[in-house]
């Protein structure tokens, strides 16, 4: 109970850049601090009424003073500024090659989904070294993902995906807490991030990976059966049908709608077409498919989603740079240019090491 | 000139201040003089007071222990839910506006009260009934929302008594509107001849500013928190994502006054800190036109920064970045007033009272609480600190080492001239010397809890059990800080019945509240027309000095210098 | 305003009748044509939504420029009602501020996940190495 | 009032005890008067900064909902609160002349425009109402919907009111747009309008006990400062209504 620890572990590459940063504002913030600190207590001392200090031709005001106490600090903070905000851009950049996690947050738990199907809940097991990316949606109100050791933090909001990256740089495990005040357990909100060497994740998945997920499919897999089970397949066939589009190729690709509006579909798009269908109808249908708002989870969504971009094939290998991620198209510039990533990228991070143990599994 | 300028009491020898001009109950429940409006504040405002600071004792306990044995979650959530909402709306915003401001405003610019008497009074029967509300809503089961009230939980997700609570800080909105828009009638067309805008009193320049806030503010809150209501009474989807609506949009517009309501409860307090370190160091304060003009760039440029509070909340990036940066910028009108106050002390002839210090606290604590923000400011440190204790931490230093302290500093600077008592000056000195040390011992520590990653309104903590011993420290700090805060309490209530008289100026002080009025005012404040011809603090502190000079035999008196 | 008379009584401003009657008769003229626009406009224009909105929110603008300055009467009032009369307005419009967040957020430099490289696999299919 | 107006000279206009002299303070109850004006606009502001977005957000939805509001009856409305400002700058204008007599007339006439608003309104509520487009829980929007709800609840037999109603304000016209959303944008309409409803009511509230002071020939009332700061409250509210008409009426495609 006695010890004083004053530093999380820096456990990643950010909480670096991040500690840096931090200490740097903490080393102005002390000089300040000082300056100000012993300014009044030498003045308070000095000045103390019946002191015997010179008390002649006091000044009342200085233009020149003034300037020097705000225009310097201004410049500093102007400095600190910029360092700062470049450090956040750099975090919040998402990296290429990344093992991709999808985050639910609920009341009042964690749910953690592999993109091959391995599901936890308040645990995420990853490797060292390898950059982990979360897409997170909340299922009811927000949430904070909050990942104090890896410096990491980021709002899971619901109806909306956010991002959030962190490439652990230790073996051992981490908290992962819920940092935004949503409901009576709060506190319990409280899990555990699980970084591993290359060899111990390639046993977990043989042994205890497979524990959790029963059904042993890969959310592609998972999200098909649901694309049968509930008959998605009969509108949305192979080809583009009289009652609707085809799914295959979608993701990516520019959508137009009746209204006018064009989008390129991407997550949100999806998800909306989904739970919402009405509300962008493409050119040349009519709004006959039902919502499922309330009849699927936020989990079954990503499913889907994973399914629909597992066809989606070497038809999304063209995807747009700068698509816009709202599904308006209305404003100028939204669709973006077709600036193409070349299709070898995507194929060459498909195999992405992370997921190169899978083959072990039975 | 009106005929109401002699007063009516004087044919009866002893002039009757405004406590004594009549006794019955009802003369002050329905009185329209701002004396009187304050004191009703001040008694309303310490029991709110006291009771946030009931729960915020009953959360320090409970964190003692990383498993919390003392409270449920639920009822965690509860407490540290009516700390916040009692402390912000009920006790921080009308804390020194609507006391020492409603008291002083028209004492310092030489007006006989405020523009509006009447709405002067609907805004403590507004507050009240607020208050009640909001004390009933907790009594019927309490909120656990926080109060903040983020939507989705407010709005669909919680049970608890949140429509009431907040129909009480909607009402609490308006009691505040209309102190504002008072104050800036007041202070726009009341001045006595002569006092032109640069010859007011700080404070009255803070209050300005504050004032200024408010009506812009304060509206767009209480909008928002009906639209809550509403959302909760009929499934509406404003804020409902399910429902095409943005529960980011509840930030944003909540922020857009959340964030200004932080100056409406420290501006006030740096205005009287203004007064305070000017009075103490016999010496008018340095810069006195940047002091005013930066109370004014803070109430303008603060409505551009709410975004800080959303650096994470999924807002754009760029929209982050800018308000980061303007955030940053803002720093520097508080700076300058720093700084100003400091050099304010440089060949001044300081007294240490009570007020006085009160006020180096409040420059001690508002220091460590300003250059805290940077971090939270700066959107690169924000991403581990925000949502921590560093928050909580950040700004207890500003809120309770800012606005309390310069409150508590301003109470007992101007408690002879609110009730022509004097206070026990060596348990002041104390008070204010424990509520310092106390107050480092809480709040420090939740700096490094921050750093070190534990969440704000956690109250388990089992899963890292190493913070306990900076939690044990907090407590520590709490307990004696809670002493600090109960002393004032019983001298001051004390030196009401069996306080010496105060003199009529005991401080020696200048401005038309000390030097034109009666001992205790009464109730049309000046009995005489009043024209300003000297400018604001008009001290000299050299003519100060000299009174300690050997031929004195005895320790001087405080009554300033030249007279 | 050519006929606009100003009273001795304390200095303060007495509006004509004039003056009102016209505003009010422009006030109802405006609001004809802002119902006309809405319904009669000619083809092209009538589907060019920036237009029409323009023009429904200029025709308003004018119309509360109208309330504002002659019933209001803050054309003949002081320089601080001047003030408050425009300031509470430009703050108002201060609040758009948060339109920036809606507006900016397609150009994040956050990428959504369609745009990182894939790792939708089926979890048995061997990954091209 | 604990302090009664001073009254030094009969003739001249009361002067609170606060004050220097008359000019004073009138010009502070104007400056107060703006001052809650300046709430009054952020308050509202409030409602359309969030109007603007969902209406950006969803400019095509919104083109379908707005065709159950009626632009006819809307603009009755407009012109009625129209006239009733014209009316109340009038009184101000006859008060400032001291013609007691025509200044309480066009009190009396703004009074009816107001009440002529409610009326109208009353109607465009009733409409929504029956035709279950107010956002409590039987809110119901789209054919579909309708449909299921009349399985579930019986069919629909509009009453009389619902037959005068819909001659003015037209049934269900097109069910088009999405029905998720329609909730948001009569959530808007409601809180928006209905906001605006309640300042009219309290207009009313303020324009009657006006003329009951006047009337009663109160020591208060002699200037014409208090018939101006009421009808500047009302000036503000036909603004209100001047953004609101075009924003919730005329929606172009």
């Amino acid at each position: 109970m006695f010890q004083f620890p004053v530093m999380p572990p820096q456990a990643s590459e950010w909480a670096f850049h991040y500690d840096l940063l931090f200490w740097g504002t903490s080393a102005l913030a002390v000089f300040f601090t000082l300056v100000v600190g012993i300014l009044v207590t030498v003045l308070a001392i000095k000045y103390r009424a019946g002191s015997k200090a010179d008390r002649r031709n006091p000044i009342d005001h200085s233009n020149l003073l003034e300037m020097s106490w705000s225009l310097p600090p201004l410049v500093l903070a102007i400095g600190m500024f910029f360092w700062s905000a470049t450090d956040f851009i750099q975090y919040r950049k998402m990296p290429e090659k990344a093992s991709e996690i999808f985050v639910i947050g609920k009341q009042w738990m964690w749910h953690l989904q592999h993109m091959n199907g391995i599901r936890e809940n308040n645990e995420l097991h990853c490797v060292v070294g390898q950059p982990v990316k979360m897409t997170m949606i909340s299922q009811d109100v927000i949430h904070a993902m909050y990942l104090p050791d890896f410096r990491a933090q980021f709002h899971v909001v619901p109806g909306r995906y956010t991002e959030l990256t962190f490439t652990p740089t230790m073996t051992g495990k981490f908290r992962m807490l819920c940092a935004m005040h949503c409901g009576t357990q709060h506190s319990e909100m409280v899990g555990q991030v699980i970084v591993m060497s290359p060899k111990d994740y390639a046993d977990w998945l043989a042994k205890d990976g497979n524990r959790f997920t029963p059904t042993a499919l890969s959310m592609a897999d998972a999200g098909k059966r649901l694309f049968t089970e509930k008959g998605c397949g009969n509108c949305h066939g192979g080809v583009d049908t009289e009652r609707a589009p085809t799914l295959v190729g979608l993701f990516g690709k520019q959508r137009d709608f009746d209204n006018g509006e064009k989008v390129v579909a991407d997550n949100e798009y999806v998800r909306e077409s989904i739970v919402n269908p009405w509300r962008l109808i493409n050119k040349g249908y009519t709004n006959t498919m039902p919502a499922y708002k309330g009849q699927i989870t936020e989990e079954q969504v990503l499913d889907l989603m994973a399914y629909i971009k597992s066809i989606s094939g070497s038809a999304a290998n063209a995807p747009a740079e700068a698509a816009g991620r709202k599904p308006e198209g209305s404003i100028p510039g939204f669709a973006g240019p077709q600036n193409s990533t070349d299709a070898a990228n995507r194929v060459e991070s498909a195999g992405a090491a992370q997921f190169k143990q899978s083959e072990n599994r039975p | 000139m009106s005929a109401t300028a002699i007063p009516a009491t004087q044919h009866h020898g002893e002039k009757k201040t405004y406590l004594t001009a009549d006794h019955t109950i009802k003369s002050w429940l329905l009185t329209t003089d701002h004396k009187r409006i304050a004191v009703l504040y001040l008694i309303s405002i310490s029991i709110f007071f006291f009771a946030g600071s009931l729960a915020a004792g009953l959360i320090r306990y409970e964190l003692t222990s990383p498993r919390g044995h003392l409270l449920s979650s639920e009822a965690y959530n509860k407490t540290f839910s009516a700390h916040g909402i009692i402390m912000i709306f009920f006790f921080l915003i009308p804390s020194i506006p609507a006391t020492l401001g409603n008291f002083l405003i028209p004492l310092m610019i030489g007006a006989r009260d405020l523009a509006f008497p009447r709405l002067n009074l609907l805004s403590w029967y507004l507050y009240s009934i607020a208050g009640v509300i909001a004390l009933l809503a907790m009594a019927m089961g309490g909120v656990d929302a926080g109060w903040t009230f983020y939507t989705p939980l407010s709005s669909l997700y919680s049970n608890t008594q949140i429509t009431l609570t907040l129909l009480a800080a909607f009402i609490a909105g308006f009691s505040s509107i209309t102190t504002g828009v008072n104050f800036i009638a007041t202070i726009h067309k009341m001045r006595a001849p002569g006092m032109t805008w640069f010859k007011l009193p700080l404070f009255v320049w803070a209050h300005y500013a504050t004032s200024i806030i408010i009506i812009l503010g304060t509206p767009v809150v209480a909008i928002t928190l009906v639209l809550v209501i509403f959302e909760r009474a009929f499934q509406i989807g404003i804020f409902s994502p399910e429902l095409g609506g943005d529960p980011v949009l509840f930030q944003h517009l909540f922020w857009f006054y959340s964030h200004p309501a932080v100056y409406i409860m420290v501006l006030p307090g740096m205005g009287v800190i203004s007064e305070l370190i000017s009075c103490f160091s016999r010496r008018p304060v340095f810069g006195y036109q940047f002091v005013a003009y930066s109370s004014m760039a803070i109430a303008l440029l603060g409505f551009f920064v709410w975004g800080h509070h959303m650096f994470l909340s999924s807002q754009s990036t760029l929209l982050g970045v800018v308000f980061s940066f303007l955030s940053f910028v803002l720093a520097i009108p508080s700076a300058v007033k720093i700084f100003n106050w400091a050099t304010t002390m440089y060949k001044g002839s300081i007294h240490f009272r009570t007020p006085m210090i009160y006020a180096l606290a409040f420059m001690g604590l508002f220091v460590i609480g300003g250059l805290t923000g940077l971090y939270l400011a700066a959107i690169g440190t924000d991403v581990h600190l925000t949502g921590t204790y560093f928050i909580v931490a950040h700004f207890h230093y500003v809120m309770v080492g800012g606005a309390v302290t310069a409150f508590l500093g301003g109470v007992h600077f101007w408690w002879p001239k609110m009730f022509g008592r004097m206070y026990n000056e060596f348990l002041g000195k104390m008070s204010a010397i424990i509520i310092f040390v106390g107050f480092n011992l809480t709040f420090f520590p939740q700096f490094i809890l921050g750093y070190l990653g534990m969440p704000r309104r956690y109250h388990l903590y089992y899963f890292a059990p190493e913070w306990q011993i900076y939690h044990v420290l907090s407590t520590a700090g709490s307990t004696v800080l809670g002493v600090g805060f109960l002393l004032p309490a019983f001298y001051l209530t004390y030196s009401l019945f069996k306080g010496p008289k105060a003199p009529k100026n005991p401080w020696g002080a200048k401005g038309l509240e000390w030097e034109e009025t009666d001992p205790v005012p009464i109730t049309e404040n000046f009995d005489h027309k009043i024209v300003v011809t000297k400018p604001a603090y008009d001290y000299d502190a050299e003519e100060d000095s000299k009174l300690y000079e050997p031929e004195h035999k005895e320790e001087p008196a405080l009554t300033g210098g030249k007279h | 305003m050519a006929d606009a008379t100003h009273s001795a009584h304390h200095g303060h401003h007495i509006t004509p009748q004039r003056t009102l009657f016209a505003t009010g008769f422009a006030l109802l003229v405006l609001m004809v044509l802002t119902i006309g626009a809405a319904n009669y406009m000619p083809e092209p224009l009538k589907h060019n939504s920036v237009f029409m909105n323009l023009l429904a929110i200029g025709i308003a603008l004018l119309k509360a420029y109208l309330v504002v300055s002659i019933f209001m009467g803050v054309k003949y009032a002081s320089k601080l009602t001047k003030l408050f009369a425009i300031g509470g307005f430009v703050w108002f419009l201060t609040m758009f501020a948060t339109m920036i967040d809606y507006i900016s957020r397609p150009y994040e430099p956050v990428p959504g996940w369609e745009k990182g490289n894939s790792t939708a696999l089926p979890r048995n299919e061997k990954a091209p190495e | 009032m604990a302090h009664a107006p001073a009254h030094v000279d009969p003739n001249a206009d009361p002067v609170y005890f606060q004050y220097e002299d008359i000019d004073q303070q009138q010009e502070t109850y104007i400056v107060g008067m703006w001052a809650f004006l300046v709430t009054e606009v952020m308050f509202f502001g409030a409602l359309f900064l969030t109007y603007a977005l969902y209406r950006w957000k969803y400019q095509g939805d919104f083109y379908h909902f707005h065709e159950q509001l009626s632009w006819k009856l809307g603009g009755i409305n407009t012109t009625i609160l129209l006239l009733s400002s014209l009316t109340a700058a009038l009184a101000v204008h006859f008060a400032q002349k001291k013609k007691t007599k025509w200044q309480v007339g066009m009190l009396v006439l703004t009074i009816l425009c107001a009440f002529g608003f409610l009326g109208v309104k009353t109607v465009e509520y009733g409409a929504k109402f029956e035709h279950h487009l107010f956002p409590n829980k039987s809110f119901v929007y789209g054919e579909a919907a309708h449909e299921a709800f009349e399985k579930e609840f019986g069919s629909h037999k509009p009453g009389t009111f619902t037959q005068i109603v819909e001659k003015l304000d037209g049934p269900e016209k097109h069910q088009e747009g999405n029905p998720a959303r329609a909730r948001l944008f009569f959530s808007m309409y409601f809180a928006m309008t209905g906001l605006h409803g309640v300042h009219v009511v309290v207009g009313i509230i303020l324009f009657t006990a006006l003329i009951y002071l006047i009337v009663r020939k109160a020591p208060t009332i002699t200037d014409y400062i208090p018939t101006e700061m009421v009808c500047l409250y009302w000036h503000f509210v036909d603004l209100v209504w001047i953004f609101l008409y075009p924003l919730y009426y005329l929606i172009p495609k």
